[in-house]
């Protein structure tokens, strides 16, 4: 409607800016602002840090973009993350011959739980938000009971590497992880039958039923990579950390969605990018960059960051008609 | 370190004077007095933290020992204090004999401990303090001291000049809220007034490893004077020790909590110079907490109003690993 | 063209229509009846005199912000911020109210208030700007939680004892947070079945475009329901004030997925357009009942997890099956 | 006289397409004026604009001589005008009276909503056109024709001067298509304009007094109906004229059956039997609701069977999901092609390529060039009017979107289509190239079963036909068999 008369204007742009998702505006203002207060934060090695710093999160953002474009929504990854840290460092305790088959073990028990979840939304019917709180709630059980609360173990240097190391001193290993891993998952939705799939099933599961698309099994899939990420993150954590730990401080699960749905997957699945994600979650870190700069105590940091959450979804993720 | 908790059993804390130290005049408790065997129930304010997850090991263990203990219930509040109010009816819907409670808030929870006592149920408060006095016993180490006790020797360090970076726990929290304070009494207890001192940046970081590091990460983008770290929590400063020397940054005075991690990693760097304290709330208060329930129920016992436990802490003068009770 | 007589569709009876139109709301309250005779089996504590009023005041704040979510969810949003806007009302209350009836009715007043005021800036921006309620909720939450910290007062201010009676006491036996429900719940389900306001709340969340077509302001009935969502997490913050005496600037810390919860156990559709009152009731009854009896079987915290996780999917698939 | 509408030189762009170019029309009080034109041609953007959906880029409109803007759909119903849009806009929750009533529910003296006397009203209303849907029930329960009747019927509970209805009929059968009428002339003896939309001319050509004719967004002409013959309409719409809708049938050739059909039994079905020889377009007709649709979507695997059993090609068929229909070979076009047909947030080229995705990948990667190419292709074969391939379908008109359906399921050579209402929707130039498409794909030795409510196109189309009553088969002819009114007594067991 009026929107429309907008619309020539948008075309002027070269194709390629077209295509980026428009999180990489606000990105890019954002920097500016930060190194704006802070001229000492945006050095090239501080910025390739915010990259290492997002990693993490960017991780179980990537499963969590799978999982909104299909329609859904997965609340087990905060616990997923601190089951795989836990278990990751008690089953190593140090010794590196172990690293390898605990990290296949820990990916496959996120798995597992991405296929829990799975089956209960789509063999069960189960609503994917009761389905996934309910895995919430039994992961982080499981993970209390684990490890009695207080879990022990620790990471060899080896493993910590890929949380803290630099490759060539320079690029942060975790941000080489997140990399790989985030353009995989874009390879994964944007050039393979299930990542079409997944984007059909998300816009109207109906009728992609009703042109042979497996729906149910790309939604379980869905989940299983929700949940594999996750447990990636788990494991990107532990060797950040060093320690087995309960107590992280991140919040996974709405750090997580709101760096896709600022990233620009909608809240109702069906269209979604990996690139937005990825974006969303730089975003993120770099306004806690801001935040941190400011020294505001908490009650105003919460403040100014709520409202920049708020600008920057009003500038540019505003839903089409 | 299971034999440090054996070694604990057997100590009577409530006769020892120097471990629970009584204030105020003794109250008769005669009237609770009941016969065996006893419900006990004890609302936690968390599990997923190490700290109390030792205070609840130390409690479960003591409760073995006593077969006049029928029932004992745990349940935990994870922080909220909505939660803990609805656990407070329901251990009175319950019906138990006694109640040990770490608060969670210090007044929100007092219309419900006020009914808990109306219905008769003797309470035991400890680890954070309440603004009330319908409990029949407290058991407390105070968290202003802890944040001023760490503040003073950060002072002392930094001879009340210079910047520094604060990491708290949960603002709201009222253990993070009270510490804090402590820091902002040590501050304007300089000289000066405390205008020697700069804070440059003060974030939340949830008393966890990956926050403490994050932030002080982001600090030290952003500046490049850092000359001292107040964090009120272990993890966070294990974590700070790490993005320092990450950033290739040389150590500054740090603050922290009990926290095995953190013990090994200042230990790992005293040859290096590097200057730390650590504050410690000690964990077997729980013990002495069940104690006292117990003694309120069975005999007739005259029972302080207020004991104090006390605050302990490990400075650069002594060596790092203390006795047992650091959960390995 | 030769007119022929359409042979008439066999109508269902009346009882049947009942059953099938209101097949969710049925089954919940049977997975509902279903906890609570588990539940008595499970710990006699259970069916303890006492326990009744316990978990109607239990039930009251989480029952009042559910509302207010199922409005939320029926025009096809969400309220994260629910929580946050409980401990602003808390808080400021505790910090405005002086012990006389004037400045208790004014606080009171206030602290609906600002429920509402929230959630007409939300309203706003998702109409005004077309933002996803999720985000606009989560900025919100953050920012109104950081509003509650600013103006809590360390030490907490506290509520003066009489302001509690009204809300949490009782009358001839009649617990009031029991009265609450009852009067909340059909207040708000006669506004949704048996006004234009209600029925249009139903057709934005099915279909937002059509009810535009219909001529219907779209934006204004979404504001509304927004609106109403927010006074009525205002109501839950003056009932937790009630309950708690105290401006603690983190109490309202697990409403919003503690609401979310029941309202979808109870049938409301995340994509809105679908859920009912009764349903939500029947949620919020299921959630409270499943923390009472854990605390009261004496669960261990570790293992309440996993058992709620285990329960809450149980009770879902029991009824989700059914569709 | 002043018209009761006048539209002076309106036009109306989208990004990629000029809907509508400078198109000026008036609608007297009282008449009934069709609006006619090929897909896409701007008939439902020009209703849009009175409904005060769309505000037009330049030109006016004046309401009984006075200039009008309309920028909300509530100012154009305040003026009197109601609309039955082409594409349903009905409230799937909410039950059939809700819909109708919506935003005119009657209410109490105390201000509630009276529910009784919306069930009451509601039912009142589609004793008007004689339909017997309940009141009570959800609009998602309904079959496309009874959600049609509930659009039809929204637009008359308002006493309105001008009704727009774009393509009621679409979805109608002859029956109710007479009481449509019905109602129609009772709308204009009480003063009341009608313009009226539809692809089928002889029912334009039966109803309207005067035609107007868009083509490519402009106005062509505007004639009175009588005098005014269906091939010189086509001639105007299309640009030249067409002999024959309907190509010539090429006889079937005998063979063995591909499509046999057994004993099949379900909620809907009882003891249906036939086949269908590779070649051959089988046509099926009944009564809304007795179970052609039903017997369709046993074809895909989409009905619920209770006995019977199918063989294609010989080999036994067991149809667990739509994917192992379509792997033997089998496409089915849906009569419902918001919910079932497309992912109308998807672009053009998304939704044609998703049943076809095995075509253009290599181990699960898809290579995109030859995806666009097959899909441009197809697009371009069926004439599916698009600014861009990327478009999303949404945007798309009513008849570009069946296209695009269309499109969808013939990027395969298929063993066996079924289809229901394949051109709904569709206009008669369109039309034609799909009735050839149909042939060409069975003189390739495909089977085609088409359900359709056109008797005319069934007749027109068919080698043979199968008329369904109430589940069962009544008949099953050889077309030379066939009339329109045995076929019509065969499906009402109505003896003439
Ligand atoms: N995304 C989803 N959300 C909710 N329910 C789903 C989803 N996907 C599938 N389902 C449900 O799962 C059930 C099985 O779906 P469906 O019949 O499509 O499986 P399928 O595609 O045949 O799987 P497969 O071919 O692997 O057996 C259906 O009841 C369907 O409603
Ligand atoms: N909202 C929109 N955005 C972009 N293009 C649009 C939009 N609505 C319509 N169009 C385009 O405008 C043109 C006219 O469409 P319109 O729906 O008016 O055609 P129509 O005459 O009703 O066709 P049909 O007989 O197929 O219904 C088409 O090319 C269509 O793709
Ligand atoms: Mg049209
Ligand atoms: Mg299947």
């Amino acid at each position: 409607m009026s929107a429309d008369a907008a619309a020539p204007a948008r075309r002027a742009l070269p194709a390629w800016l077209q295509r980026l998702p428009r999180i990489y505006l606000a990105l890019v203002g954002m920097v500016l602002l930060l190194g704006l207060i802070s001229p000492l934060s945006v050095e090239p090695g501080d910025l390739l840090n915010l990259m290492r710093q997002g990693a993490t999160i960017g991780l179980v953002a990537i499963g969590q973009t799978f999982v909104l474009i299909s329609g859904g929504l997965d609340l087990s990854v905060g616990s997923i993350v601190i089951l795989a840290d836990v278990m990751a460092a008690q089953m190593i305790n140090g010794q590196p011959q172990q690293v390898l088959p605990v990290t296949l073990l820990v990916l496959a028990v996120g798995a597992g739980f991405g296929a829990v979840n799975g089956t209960l939304v789509t063999r069960f019917n189960v609503a994917p938000f009761i389905a996934t709180l309910g895995t919430n709630l039994i992961v982080f059980g499981i993970a209390l009971v684990y490890s009695g609360g207080a879990p022990r173990g620790s990471i060899p240097p080896e493993m910590r590497f890929w949380g803290n190391g630099f490759i060539g001193g320079v690029f942060p290993a975790a941000a080489l992880v997140w990399l790989i891993f985030a353009v995989l998952a874009w390879l994964l939705l944007t050039r393979t039958t299930f990542g079409r799939a997944l984007v059909a099933v998300g816009a109207n599961r109906r009728a992609a039923h009703l042109s042979g698309i497996h729906d149910a099994r790309v939604t379980f899939l869905a989940y299983v990579a929700s949940g594999f990420m996750a447990a990636a993150a788990g494991l990107l954590l532990v060797a950040f950390i060093g320690v087995g730990t309960l107590e992280v401080g991140t919040d996974f699960l709405l750090g997580s969605i709101a760096a896709v749905v600022i990233g620009g997957t909608p809240f109702e699945g069906g269209r979604g990018t990996m690139a937005g994600s990825f974006g969303g979650v730089l975003f993120l870190m770099v306004l806690y960059s801001i935040l941190t700069v400011l020294a505001l105590p908490t009650s105003g940091r919460r403040i100014v960051e709520g409202v920049i959450i708020l600008a920057a979804i009003t500038l540019y993720s505003r839903q089409r008609e | 370190q299971d034999e440090d908790i054996i070694s604990l059993r057997s100590i009577d804390y409530l006769n020892d004077t120097s471990i629970a130290m009584p204030e105020g005049d003794a109250v008769d408790t005669s009237a609770f007095a009941k016969d065996e065997p006893y419900t006990i129930g004890f609302i936690n304010w968390s599990t997923a933290n190490s700290w109390t997850v030792q205070i609840v090991e130390e409690v479960r263990d003591e409760a073995s020992l006593y077969p006049e203990i029928g029932e004992f219930i745990i349940v935990s509040s994870e922080g909220d204090a909505d939660t803990q109010i609805s656990q407070i009816e329901d251990m009175i819907v319950r019906g138990v004999d006694a109640l040990l409670l770490i608060p969670v808030s210090p007044d929100a929870i007092v219309p419900a401990m006020e009914e808990a006592a109306a219905a008769g149920i003797p309470i035991v408060v400890f680890a954070a303090d309440v603004n009330t006095d319908v409990y029949v016993t407290k058991l407390l180490t105070d968290s202003v001291q802890f944040g001023r006790v760490q503040g003073d020797w950060l002072m002392e360090q930094l001879e009340c000049q210079g910047n520094i970076i604060v990491l708290n726990g949960v603002t709201g929290i009222s253990t993070s809220d009270n510490r804090r304070l402590g820091l902002q009494q040590a501050i304007e207890a300089c000289p000066d007034g405390g205008a020697g001192i700069t804070i440059l940046a003060e974030e939340d970081a949830a008393w966890a490893y990956d926050q403490g590091k994050l932030a002080t990460e982001r600090m030290l983008a952003a500046y490049p004077e850092i000359d001292g770290v107040w964090s009120q929590g272990g993890a966070m400063t294990q974590g700070a020790i790490d993005a320092f020397e990450a950033a290739g940054r040389p150590l500054v005075p740090m603050t922290g909590e009990d926290n095995n991690g953190f013990l090994l990693a200042w230990q790992a760097r005293l040859a290096d110079g590097f200057k730390a304290m650590s504050a410690s709330e000690p964990t077997w208060q729980s013990r002495v907490a069940l104690q006292a329930a117990l003694r309120i129920r069975s005999t007739a016992f005259r029972c302080p109003p207020s004991l104090k436990t006390p605050l302990t802490c490990t400075c650069a003068r002594n060596t790092p690993m203390r006795t047992g009770r650091i959960h390995a | 063209m030769t007119t022929v007589p359409v042979p008439a569709a066999r109508r269902p009876s009346r009882l049947r229509r009942f059953v099938r139109q209101h097949q969710n709301v049925l089954i919940i309250w049977g997975v509902l009846l279903l906890v609570l005779v588990g539940s008595a089996f499970a710990s006699e504590s259970f069916t303890n005199p006492r326990n009744f009023p316990n978990l109607m005041r239990q039930s009251a704040a989480l029952l009042l912000v559910c509302l207010g979510q199922t409005l939320a969810l029926l025009v096809g949003g969400i309220d994260l911020s629910v929580g946050s806007v409980i401990s602003l009302v808390v808080v400021i209350m505790a910090a405005l109210m002086q012990p006389t009836p004037e400045s208790m009715l004014a606080t009171l007043v206030v602290g609906l208030f600002i429920g509402a005021l929230v959630w007409a800036v939300n309203g706003f921006m998702v109409t005004r700007f077309k933002l996803a309620p999720f985000m606009v909720t989560l900025a919100t939450l953050s920012i109104v939680q950081g509003l509650a910290l600013q103006f809590r007062q360390n030490p907490q201010a506290t509520i003066p004892r009489e302001f509690s009676p009204p809300f949490t006491g009782d009358t001839g036996g009649i617990p009031h947070p029991f009265l609450i429900i009852v009067l909340a719940t059909t207040a708000v389900w006669l506004l949704l079945r048996y006004t234009r306001f209600g029925r249009h709340v139903y057709a934005v969340g099915s279909n937002e475009n059509a009810t535009r077509l219909s001529g219907i302001n779209a934006d204004r009935i979404k504001l509304l329901a927004f609106t109403l969502c927010g006074l009525l997490a205002g109501a839950a913050g003056v009932f937790t004030a009630a309950r708690s005496r105290a401006g603690d600037p983190l109490i309202g810390g697990d409403f919003a997925f503690d609401s979310i919860t029941a309202v979808v156990l109870g049938g409301a559709s995340l994509n809105g357009g679908a859920g009912s009152v009764w349903g939500t009731l029947a949620g919020v009854f299921i959630v409270t009942v499943l923390s009472n009896i854990l605390n009261l079987a004496g669960i261990e915290s570790n293992y309440q997890y996993i058992v709620k996780g285990v329960l809450l999917v149980l009770a879902v698939m029991l009824y989700r099956r059914r569709r | 006289m002043t018209p009761l509408l006048q539209i002076e030189a309106v036009s109306k762009h989208f990004p990629g397409v000029q809907a509508l170019s400078a198109v000026s029309l008036s609608v007297l009080a009282g008449e009934v004026h069709a609006l006619v034109g090929e897909n896409g041609a701007g008939k439902s953007t020009l209703m849009k604009i009175l409904a005060g959906v769309y505000v037009p880029d330049s030109g006016r409109l004046l309401w009984q001589g006075r200039p009008v803007t309309l920028h909300h759909p509530a100012q154009a119903q305040r003026l009197g005008i109601s609309i039955i849009y082409q594409e349903f806009n009905l409230l799937p929750d909410l039950t059939v009276a809700e819909n109708i009533l919506l935003n005119h529910e009657p209410r109490t003296r105390l201000g509630l909503l009276d529910w009784p006397a919306l069930n009451r009203r509601t039912r009142d209303l589609l004793a008007l056109l004689e339909t017997d849907i309940d009141p009570e029930e959800p609009v998602s329960g309904l079959s496309v024709a009874q959600q049609q009747m509930v659009e039809i019927v929204k637009a008359l509970a308002v006493e309105s001067r001008l009704i727009i209805m774009d393509e009621p009929t679409a979805t109608l059968n002859p029956v109710e298509v007479q009481h449509l009428f019905q109602v129609i002339d009772r709308l204009k003896s009480r003063g009341s304009a009608v313009i009226f939309i539809s692809h089928r001319l002889d029912e334009v050509l039966a109803i309207a007094q005067r035609v107007t004719v868009l083509k490519d967004g402009r106005w062509i002409a505007t004639q009175p109906a009588a005098g005014l013959t269906q091939a010189e309409i086509v001639r105007q719409m299309v640009g030249r004229s067409l002999e024959d809708i309907f190509p010539p049938r090429q006889p079937a050739p005998a063979a063995a059956p591909l499509l046999e059909v057994r004993g099949l039994h379900s909620d809907r079905l009882r003891d249906i039997s036939f086949t269908l020889r590779p070649g051959e377009i089988v046509g099926c007709v009944g009564l809304e609701g007795h179970g052609q649709r039903e017997l369709a979507r046993a074809l895909f695997g989409l009905e619920r069977l209770t006995g019977g059993s199918l063989h294609l090609g010989g080999a036994p068929l067991r149809l667990r999901h739509p994917r192992s229909a379509i792997e033997a070979g089998i496409v089915f076009i849906s009569d419902d092609r918001k919910a079932e047909g497309l992912a109308l947030k998807l672009g053009v080229r998304e939704n044609v390529a998703l049943p076809n995705l095995k075509l253009f990948n290599r181990g699960g990667i898809i290579t995109p060039v030859q995806e666009r190419d097959r899909v441009a292709e197809i697009v371009a074969a069926l004439g599916v009017k698009t600014p861009a391939l990327d478009q999303e379908v949404r945007l798309l008109s009513g008849g570009n979107q069946q296209k695009t359906v269309l499109a969808k399921w013939l990027l395969r050579a298929p063993r066996l289509l079924v289809f229901v209402e394949p051109t709904r929707g569709i206009d008669i130039g369109a039309k034609l190239e799909i009735y050839q498409l149909i042939h060409r794909l069975a003189a390739g030795g495909a089977g085609v079963l088409v359900v359709s409510s056109e008797l005319l196109e069934v007749l027109g189309l068919s080698h043979r036909v199968l008329v369904l009553r109430e589940g069962a088969l009544q008949a099953d002819w050889p077309i030379a068999d066939c009339t329109e009114e045995n076929i019509m007594r065969a499906a009402t067991g109505v003896q003439a």
